[in-house]
């Protein structure tokens, strides 16, 4: 349970300074305290226990199914991260205090720092591969925020996307090697992740779960070829720095190869990678480091450089190492902690970093320069202080290495060298600051800091020469716990006392002293060496790559998606083609083994009337306004076809739809050109002609195929009850109303949406009306013909009429509400083209939106009204009558629906037209756009 | 009868086809027109040809399926709406854009293209 | 005899339907084209009737009479377009 | 009484509340619109719970419209899957409404009964059980999709909405196609009643129920945007307006559930000689899809089309689990399918604000003047994209995990870790850089432009709580999918069940 | 056979005759403002003898009267002139060239602007 | 209605007589049940359709009305066949050609008439009214004799028409 508080305690903590953000700083920093604090003191709690060998653990199911369990583990290493994390984490806090300036918002800097506090605990301390995979992408993303602090400065934003992308990419590796791991072992619960590590060696997939596993450790803990993102980490303010590019989150990595120790280290493999990758980063960043004028910049690439001493030594697979290895961890967390304070104290105080305007120092503050020396000390390895312990142990380490066999003796020799370079960079951090001269115009005049914001160097500076002096006392025990449950089983002999007496190790360090300080001495010739090639700005380097991949993709999308809708309309009917076609080869036989209808002379005719009419309307098609009267007769003899072929309502429906649409397009075709100019190129008409007669072939087959074979289909159904269940003769209309009521339904719907979304389109629509037609002739001033508005207002009342009698025998002769609705619509259509608009308007003021709802809403009310009776939706209802001298007839809940229908066309039909009408007529219908 | 009928189903899509594949808006409506009145003969036919068998219960022996004529009464309706719509989009679109073209801007002259 | 009269007339509507797409397709000007198809409209009103009677159902007079309506309006619409170009204004 | 017709509600409700807004007293009138249609929004959402809940504790729920039993009549079901694509459609709504009220609606006539048929066209093409009232329902979400997309007028909008709408026209046509075949071969219009069909069918007829079923597949992908199918999404979603935008992130999504629903219900496993139809089309093209995305996440120039590219890859990453065609899969899918909509929603919103607030430059992604409400919407867009990107701690890192998990098992893993972890990659520099040019990179002050309302954002915070939430409850809702896939892939139950009633 | 059907025959086989002349005349006759005649007219009478033949056979074979072919006939008797008017109308007004030969031109170009015809 | 204020049960009488008549053609029946709805459709459409109709004189005389047009009955069926021979007939013997009708009537509903007899009869059609509806244009399928034809028109079709209307 105290597990879960260690890290639910900082979790809630985060509100605390959000909460508290109003309040004076030192108060904000204060309680921001109190719950790493507890926390602290929790985890020393607990802490007996894992010394007495056992490891505590608790666990609670989160998402089963995923494998993913809110899981908590507390043993050596946990413990020892842990401890780093809060303990450094609260001088962190503390200074951060006097650190920011009043301008920062303090809330919030402390907000991202504990919940990156919390990120880390949670990885230490998690029992769970994907919820450790969870802190881990955690703290990439809280230390993206904690680095962008500053997110004004560009270089802060560049530093925070170049470290988000790196770990982020890292991590995505990490999770695949989770899962990897998690599928070969059959459990994501780290207890039984690290019980089988043969199975895990063993395994066909070892190697990519191990490189994957390491990319994420690797990208963390920038070590080459990823190191380059951490130099420009140090964007952020500087105990940001020294809290995560120090001692936490730069360990992660590390944590993370310790974590796995047992299960994947041991093969020829891990060694060659990690430790080979170790020792090219020390060298590396050792080097590079002493050239760096910029202290943070010193610092960052001494980080890496130790980081990847750590490295070499996890990956020499040699339990002595292993050891060295947990040791420096703690080691380096201590003294680069102290110093990145420490620089950070210089800038605040001095106003600059770069070392070559600070100079002497010493005069100015001399208390803090006394504690950077001995850090920076410990940092060279200098004996009686902590750094030198390990890196003794480091020393005897790489010298009895066998594993490169005849080339072992590199190791060493490497490793020495590494170790002058960082000699000869402490040795600048010492002198080339404090001592040197004197300062070189600095923006302000340094002296030292408040009392309070040097109490964390202190502490740590103070743990350097003690670790230094007593090891084992006071790191013993937790150095051999930690390392015990990193190899993950029995310690070997080892001492941490600081003389060993006279031995190759001593003699290294002292042949890497003296060379430091010499080529420091002679650093003059080594920086003009260095002055001769050209420093790269992984910025701009990464930014750039960037960049210029994003361009690239832009480039390929626009190749792509070129926003010609013949080429996405090409795609997409060469895909239906595609796949009617493919099955159709493998039918043998096209023709089916129905006896097939007799063609009669009529139908023949009427098939080529209709196929010469569809060409015309193509051949044509330049001419627009003769191609659209070749579409209606096209429209005209398919009507006739439904009529050949039984279908009476169709023809009906067909024909009224053929003329209104015919209507709607003369109405259209006014504003539009009267020709298509010829602009498709040859090969562009070939291949649309090709596509053409092949999807034509192709639908033609299969239609044939079709309707050459038998049809058992659920018809009889409907013929069978579509009177007695129905109550109508007319099949068709009674499975429009009734059976299939709900199509119907969803139909006028459309309808009356297209209405509605017609007239938004026209509301806003601004067009000119040309002022001749395509002749250059003049428009007839004879706006309303006499005969044809005296013959067209006598007519509308028979056509009423008509619709009526369409519309009551619908249910059980052919017709209908939507034919009826159609008629009507088109015999006031009438009235307007022959008497106008306005005339209509004045007399007539109907508001059709008004029309096409009521006629929706009674279409749903007629369907609701069937739950009275507790029937589902639609159940129609219907009874005959036989009043006397009236005679027979039938009422049926069926016609209301088709009253709803009636109206809906009616007004989805003037809705559109009448309005379309409008649009050249001289008061612009946009007043009413305004809500 | 049925391959007469297949024919000029198949004869209707082609036609349909090609001028939906045309770059000015108006050909492109008469041809999805075009391309409707294939479906909808399509979708009618699969429930076979039938003559004298108006599904109009006594008014002939064997009645033609019904279903597909209900449906094929459904598409055209659905059709008619989306055809307006269109038609106005088009409109619209030469107000807004200043030419009938699909694509809304006039494509490279056919010099160019080579 | 009824039949075959039918069959004769339904065969002599057929070809004026015929000579009627063939002037629609001639032209030569616009006019001749819209009454091409007007004349088309009646001529399939009596292909329709025609086909009642053979069938001895009523079931197509409504399409019939649909036509002859319908026919006049679209007819009216084409040549208020010549006209005004606006048909509806 | 309800509870009868419960299944039947999220279609209805909005439909009839539709009507009623297009007459008297309502008509014309912003204030009532929007007061009558957010308690509609709230209404719709509570009775999808109820559906949700019912479906869950006492199995599928169907819905005879006109007492006609199946095969015969139309059927509604609601079963796990269906209901919780209602559910998320109810949430989707209620949240475009609310922001909508900043003002969006005034922008064109008729935004909420457009959004009032819009939502029952969708929920009708979840519910319904009938391939033909399927059809159906697509054109009426489609009409009502096209009217949205131009509500607000400009030219982006035309020039999109042409396309938009006529390859949909054209998609429609193929669809009665589609039917047709089908009709003309199973004889029936009942997905169930064709499942049963399909499994024992005539030799004659396989080569065209194939054809039928393919061409329905690539108009299911048309909708779903599958490459090369996906042309119409980028430009149409970048083009609409904010709201509507974010309603239209479950577009797509309609037909991804119909190519689940019919493809594995009709064409699946057990579909004999046409048993896995869809799959090796899928499979290519969905990976593709992946990786087109992937460059257009990249390639974006505004957050609009960020977003518009992010709905693409997660596209691809749906139809790929379909591809993989198992129930882990599938329910690895829905939950990502949830968590994507909701959040691609909000960063459509988002898009939305934040080019308001920044005037002339938009929500492109170049410098500009500041936010008036920085830390409130950098806040909103960092958990936003935190969550697209699959990071911890929200929803879209257990997607992505369930996703890999499915897919580790299978040969076909080589090609989907990769590409999914890619596609998260990508993501992560598009939005980092996206963040980072739109929050950090200002100069200037800002004057003129007036803070969003609470109610307009809280559409915002509606969309992103939900991501937590669903990392919190994970287990519940993950049990839910879980329960939802194996229901669907149990093919042989549901056609009983459904063919058993009409007995009944 | 019955005398009925040898009459509704008779009709049948006059109203094939006018229509298909009507049509004829539509290809045949040399100017637009000639082949306007002969649809116009020809289908009149064609169309109404049909529907005659139509009554009587209706008439004769089910039990009610069924005359309503009448109402097509009437609605071809009012719509039909307007047609044709509305037709020439358009014709006059983009100028359809005229058969040479043809007489009163000047009248013809009186009318295509609508004003008074000059004397002479 | 704004169109007509005073509210009449019956604007267009004759409308409404002629509207039960064609609703008992359309159900060939002359049931009570089909009387009645006619009845009441042939009251209430007019009702609706009455403000969209412009005034017009309402015929003074019908049975001359009923002769005028069983005369225009015969000549439709002579001009058919009369229009029939022409178009078999060899073109060359055609003279087509326009003709200026002047008029003496002036309101729509007459004018209408008159060309539409004209048009259903004898080788004319009526194409063109002048702006001030003083003449009407003729297109002449064989023109014989203009002036003939003209005074033909006036009395056989024109002056019927003046007595029916009483103008
Ligand atoms: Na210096
Ligand atoms: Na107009």
């Amino acid at each position: 349970m105290a597990l879960l508080w260690i890290l639910l305690l900082p979790l809630l903590g985060t509100l605390v300074p959000l909460m508290a953000a109003k309040q004076g700083r030192s108060l904000i920093a204060l309680l921001t305290a109190i719950a790493p604090f507890v926390a602290l003191v929790l985890l020393l709690l607990v802490a007996p226990g894992v010394f007495n060998g056992q490891v505590l653990a608790t666990s609670f199911n989160w998402i089963p199914s995923a494998g993913l369990d809110l899981a908590l583990r507390l043993d050596g290493l946990a413990l020892l991260f842990a401890l780093l994390i809060l303990g450094i984490g609260l001088l962190i806090i503390l200074y951060a205090r006097y650190y920011l300036s009043a301008k920062d918002n303090m809330g919030l800097f402390y907000a991202y720092l504990i919940l990156f506090m919390t990120a880390m605990l949670g990885i230490v301390l998690s029992g769970n591969l994907l919820q450790l995979w969870f802190f881990w992408e955690l703290t990439s993303v809280s230390s993206f925020l904690l680095i962008s602090f500053w997110s004004h400065k560009s270089e802060a934003r560049k530093g925070a996307r170049m470290a988000l992308t790196v770990t982020g990419a890292g991590g995505l590796a990490l999770l695949a090697g989770l899962l990897l791991i998690g599928q070969i072992v059959g459990s994501y619960d780290l207890g039984e992740v690290l019980a089988s590590g043969d199975l895990l060696r063993n395994h066909a997939a070892y190697p990519i779960a191990l490189v994957l596993v390491l990319l994420g450790a690797f990208s963390k803990s920038a070590q080459f070829p990823f190191h380059f993102w951490l130099p420009h980490a140090m964007a952020a303010p500087t105990p940001v720095s020294a809290y995560l590019h120090s001692a936490t989150m730069v360990k992660a990595g590390i944590f993370l190869m310790a974590r796995f120790y047992p299960v994947l280290a041991g093969t020829e493999l891990w060694f060659l990678i990690v430790s080979m990758t170790g020792l090219m980063t020390l060298l590396l960043g050792a080097y590079v480091a002493l050239f760096k004028h910029d202290l943070k910049g010193l610092l960052a690439y001494s980080t890496i450089s130790h980081l990847g001493l750590i490295t070499l030594l996890l990956g020499m697979n040699t339990q002595l190492s292993t050891v060295a290895a947990v040791f420096h961890i703690i080691n380096h967390a201590i003294f680069k902690a102290s110093l990145f304070m420490a620089a950070g104290i210089i800038d605040h105080e001095s106003g600059t970093r770069d070392m070559r305007q600070l100079n002497g120092l010493w005069k100015y503050m001399p208390y803090t320069a006394t504690l950077a020396m001995v850090a920076a000390a410990s940092m060279a390895g200098v004996p009686l202080l902590n750094g030198f312990l390990s890196k003794e142990m480091f020393f005897a380490e790489t010298l009895d290495q066998v594993t490169l066999g005849s080339l072992s003796w590199m190791v060493p020799v490497l490793a020495t060298i590494g170790a002058v370079f960082s000699v000869a960079y402490s040795a600048r951090f010492i002198h080339d600051v404090f001592f040197n001269g004197e300062p070189i115009d600095l923006p302000k005049t340094p002296h030292e800091p408040p009392r309070y914001m040097r109490v964390p160097v202190e502490i740590l500076v103070a743990l350097c020469l003690l670790l230094g002096i007593f090891p084992a006392y006071l790191v013993g025990p937790l150095l051999s716990l930690a390392s015990s449950s990193v190899i993950g089983g029995e310690l070997p002999y080892y001492s941490l006392s600081i003389w060993h007496g006279f031995n190759l190790p001593l003699l290294m360090s002292l042949l890497a002293m003296l060379g430091g300080l010499a080529i420091y001495r002679n650093r003059r010739h080594l920086f003009r060496f260095q002055a001769l090639f050209p420093e790269p700005d992984a910025k701009v380097v990464f930014e750039g790559a960037v960049q210029r991949f994003v361009a690239f993709c832009a480039l390929l999308v626009g190749k792509l998606e070129n926003g010609s809708l013949q080429r996405y309309l090409f795609l997409l009917l060469l895909a239906a083609l595609i796949l009617m076609a493919g099955p159709m080869i493998d039918l043998n036989a096209t023709q089916g083994h129905v006896s097939q209808l007799p063609i009669d002379a009529v139908t023949l005719v009427g098939a080529l009337l209709l196929g010469v009419s569809a060409l015309a309307t193509v051949l044509l098609n330049r001419k627009r306004l003769v191609s659209l009267i070749m579409l209606s007769v096209v429209g005209l003899l398919v009507s006739l076809a439904f009529a050949r072929f039984s279908a009476p309502d169709l023809a009906l429906t067909q024909l009224s739809v053929e003329v209104v649409t015919m209507i709607l397009l003369l109405l259209a075709l006014f504003f539009l050109p009267q020709s298509t100019p010829k602009e498709s190129n040859p090969r562009r008409l070939v291949r649309d002609l090709s596509l053409a007669g092949l999807i034509g072939g192709v639908i033609g087959t299969i239609n044939y195929a079709m309707i050459t074979r038998p049809l058992s289909s659920i018809s009889d159904f409907f013929l069978e009850n579509s009177y007695s269940g129905g109550g109508g003769t007319n099949v068709v209309n009674v499975i429009l109303v009734d059976f299939r009521g709900m199509d119907t339904l969803g139909e006028i719907a459309v309808l009356g949406i297209a209405a509605l979304g017609i007239y938004k389109l026209i509301v806003r629509m601004r067009l000119y009306m040309p002022s001749t037609n395509s002749q250059g002739l003049p428009w007839s001033p004879d706006k309303h013909p006499v005969m044809l508005a005296i013959v067209s207002q006598s007519l509308l009342p028979l056509a009423l009429l008509v619709s009526v009698y369409i519309f009551l025998r619908g249910h059980n002769q052919p017709g209908g509400g939507f034919i009826a609705g159609l008629i009507t619509s088109v015999a006031i259509i009438q009235q307007y083209i022959a008497q106008g608009v306005d005339f209509v308007k004045q007399r007539m003021r109907i508001d059709y939106q008004w029309v096409v709802g009521s006629g929706l809403f009674i279409a749903v009310l007629t369907g609701l009204g069937s739950w009275l009776f507790g029937r589902p939706f639609l159940t129609s209802w219907f009874d005959y009558f036989d009043p006397p001298l009236v005679g027979k007839f039938e009422l049926a809940s069926a016609m209301l629906f088709d009253l709803g229908v009636y109206l809906t066309v009616v007004g989805a039909t003037l809705l559109i037209l009448a309005n379309l009408g409008k649009l050249t007529t001289s008061h612009s219908p946009a007043i009413k756009e305004k809500g | 009868m049925e391959g007469l009928y297949s024919f000029s189903v198949g004869l209707l899509t082609a036609c349909g086809v090609f001028l939906t594949l045309r770059g000015r808006s108006f050909p492109v409506v008469v041809g999805i027109t075009l391309l409707s009145y294939a479906v909808n003969l399509f979708l009618f036919s699969s429930g076979r040809l039938k003559m004298d068998g108006a599904a109009v219960l006594g008014a002939s022996q064997s009645y033609a399926d019904p279903l597909p004529q209900a449906l094929v009464l459904t598409a055209i309706v659905i059709g008619f709406a989306m055809t307006a719509f269109v038609l106005i989009l088009a409109m619209r679109s030469r107000a807004d854009l200043g030419n009938d073209h699909v694509d809304g801007r006039l494509p490279p002259s056919p010099k160019d293209q080579k | 005899m009824l039949d075959w009269a039918l069959l004769l007339v339904s065969g002599g509507v057929c070809i004026a339907l015929i000579l009627n797409l063939w002037r629609l397709i001639l032209g030569p000007d616009l006019p001749d084209r819209i009454l091409a198809l007007d004349t088309m409209y009646i001529n399939s009103i009596a292909l329709i009737i025609l086909y009642g009677i053979h069938m001895g159902s009523p079931l197509y007079f409504e399409a019939a009479l649909l036509i002859a309506l319908l026919g006049f309006v679209s007819t009216a619409a084409l040549s208020k377009y010549l006209l005004r170009g606006d048909i509806i204004e | 009484m309800l509870m009868q017709h419960l299944a039947a509600l999220p279609i209805l409700l909005p439909l009839l509340a539709g009507c009623l807004l297009l007459l008297p007293p309502l008509a014309n009138n912003l204030a009532r619109h929007r007061a009558f249609a957010l308690s509609v929004g709230l209404l719709l959402i509570a009775v999808s719970t109820w559906l949700l809940l019912v479906t869950h504790n006492q199995g599928t729920q169907m819905y005879f419209l006109g007492d006609w039993k199946p095969p015969f009549g139309i059927l509604f079901v609601a079963d796990r899957l269906s209901s919780l694509l209602v559910l998320l459609t109810g949430v989707l709504v209620l949240a475009s409404m609310l922001y909508a009220t900043g003002g969006e609606d005034s922008t064109g006539l008729h935004f909420y009964p457009l959004i009032m048929f819009q939502v029952a066209g969708i929920n009708g093409a979840f519910l319904t059980g009938d391939l033909f009232n399927l059809f159906v329902f697509f054109e009426v979400l489609l009409i009502a999709s096209y009217s949205l997309l131009i509500h607000g007028g400009g030219k982006q909008r035309t020039q999109a909405g042409m396309h938009y709408v006529i390859l949909n026209l054209v998609g429609s046509s193929l669809f009665l196609f589609a039917l047709g075949i089908l009709y003309g071969t199973l004889g029936t219009l009942n997905i169930a009643d064709m499942a049963a069909k399909v499994q024992n069918l005539p030799e004659d007829k396989l080569a065209l129920v194939k054809a039928g079923g393919l061409l329905l597949l690539l108009v299911f992908s048309l909708k779903a945007a599958l490459l090369p199918l996906h042309f119409w999404l980028p430009r149409t979603y970048a083009a609409a307006s904010a709201p509507v935008a974010a309603l239209f992130a479950i577009m797509t999504k309609v037909g991804i559930y119909s190519i689940y629903r019919v493809h594995t219900l009709v064409f699946g496993p057990q579909a004999g000689d046409l048993a896995s139809l869809a799959q090796p089309w899928l499979w290519p093209f969905a990976l593709l899809t992946l990786v087109v995305g992937m460059l257009g996440v990249l390639a974006s120039p505004s957050l609009r089309m960020l977003a518009a590219n992010l709905v693409l890859l997660s596209v691809g990453t749906l139809l790929l689990a379909a591809a993989l065609e198992s129930p882990a899969a599938i329910s690895a899918a829905l939950y990502y399918l949830v968590h994507s909509t909701l959040i691609s929603a909000a960063l459509f919103l988002l898009a939305g604000v934040i080019g308001e607030q920044r005037g002339k430059p938009g929500d492109r992604l170049v410098a500009g003047r500041p936010l008036s409400q920085p830390r409130l919407l950098g806040a909103a867009f960092f958990v936003a994209a935190m969550a697209i990107i699959g990071l911890p701690p929200f929803s879209g890192f257990v997607g992505k995990v369930l996703l890999l998990q499915a897919a580790a098992t299978t040969t076909e893993m080589a090609w989907m870790w990769p590409a999914l972890l890619l596609s998260g990659l990508a993501s992560l520099v598009a939005l980092s850089r996206a963040g980072t040019t739109l929050f950090w990179r200002v100069s200037g002050s800002n004057p003129t432009s007036k803070p969003a309302g609470a109610l307009q954002l809280s559409g915002i915070w509606l969309l992103l709580l939900a991501s937590p939430l669903m990392v919190v409850f994970g287990s519940g809702i993950t049990d839910y999918t879980q329960e939802a896939a194996t229901q669907l892939f149990d093919a042989q139950q549901t056609l009983e069940f459904i063919l058993g009633s009409g007995d009944r | 056979m019955n005398w009925i059907d040898l009459i509704a025959a008779v009709f049948i086989l006059i109203g094939g005759v006018f229509i298909l002349i009507g049509s004829i005349g539509l290809i045949r006759l040399p100017d637009f403002y000639m082949r306007l005649h002969a649809p116009t007219k020809a289908t009149t009478l064609g169309l109404g003898s049909l529907l005659m033949a139509s009554m009587l056979l209706f008439t004769s074979n089910n039990d009610y009267f069924s005359i309503h072919e009448i109402l097509i006939t009437l609605f071809l008797l009012i719509t039909a002139p307007v047609s044709a008017h509305m037709m020439a109308k358009a014709a006059l007004h983009v100028k359809t060239r005229t058969r040479e030969g043809s007489k009163g031109l000047k009248v013809r170009d009186a009318a295509q602007n609508r004003s008074k015809p000059e004397e002479g | 209605m704004e169109a007509n204020p005073k509210f009449r049960l019956l604007p267009m009488p004759t409308h409404s007589l002629l509207l039960l008549v064609v609703w008992l053609l359309l159900n060939n029946s002359l049931a009570p049940g089909h009387l009645l709805l006619g009845a009441f459709l042939a009251v209430g459409i007019p009702l609706l359709v009455a403000p969209l109709q412009l005034a017009q004189p309402s015929s003074k005389r019908p049975l001359l009305a009923m002769r005028q047009v069983l005369l225009v009955m015969g000549d439709i069926i002579k001009a058919n066949l009369e229009v029939a021979l022409l178009v078999i007939g060899p073109l060359s013997r055609m003279q087509p050609g326009f003709v200026a009708v002047p008029l003496s009537i002036e309101r729509e509903l007459p004018i209408t008439l008159l060309a539409s007899t004209i048009s259903l009869t004898p080788g004319t059609v009526s194409c063109e009214l002048s702006e001030d509806r003083r003449f009407l244009y003729v297109h002449v399928l064989n023109l014989v004799d203009e002036q003939e034809l003209i005074a033909t028109i006036k009395q056989r079709y024109e002056a019927p028409l003046k007595e029916i209307f009483g103008c």
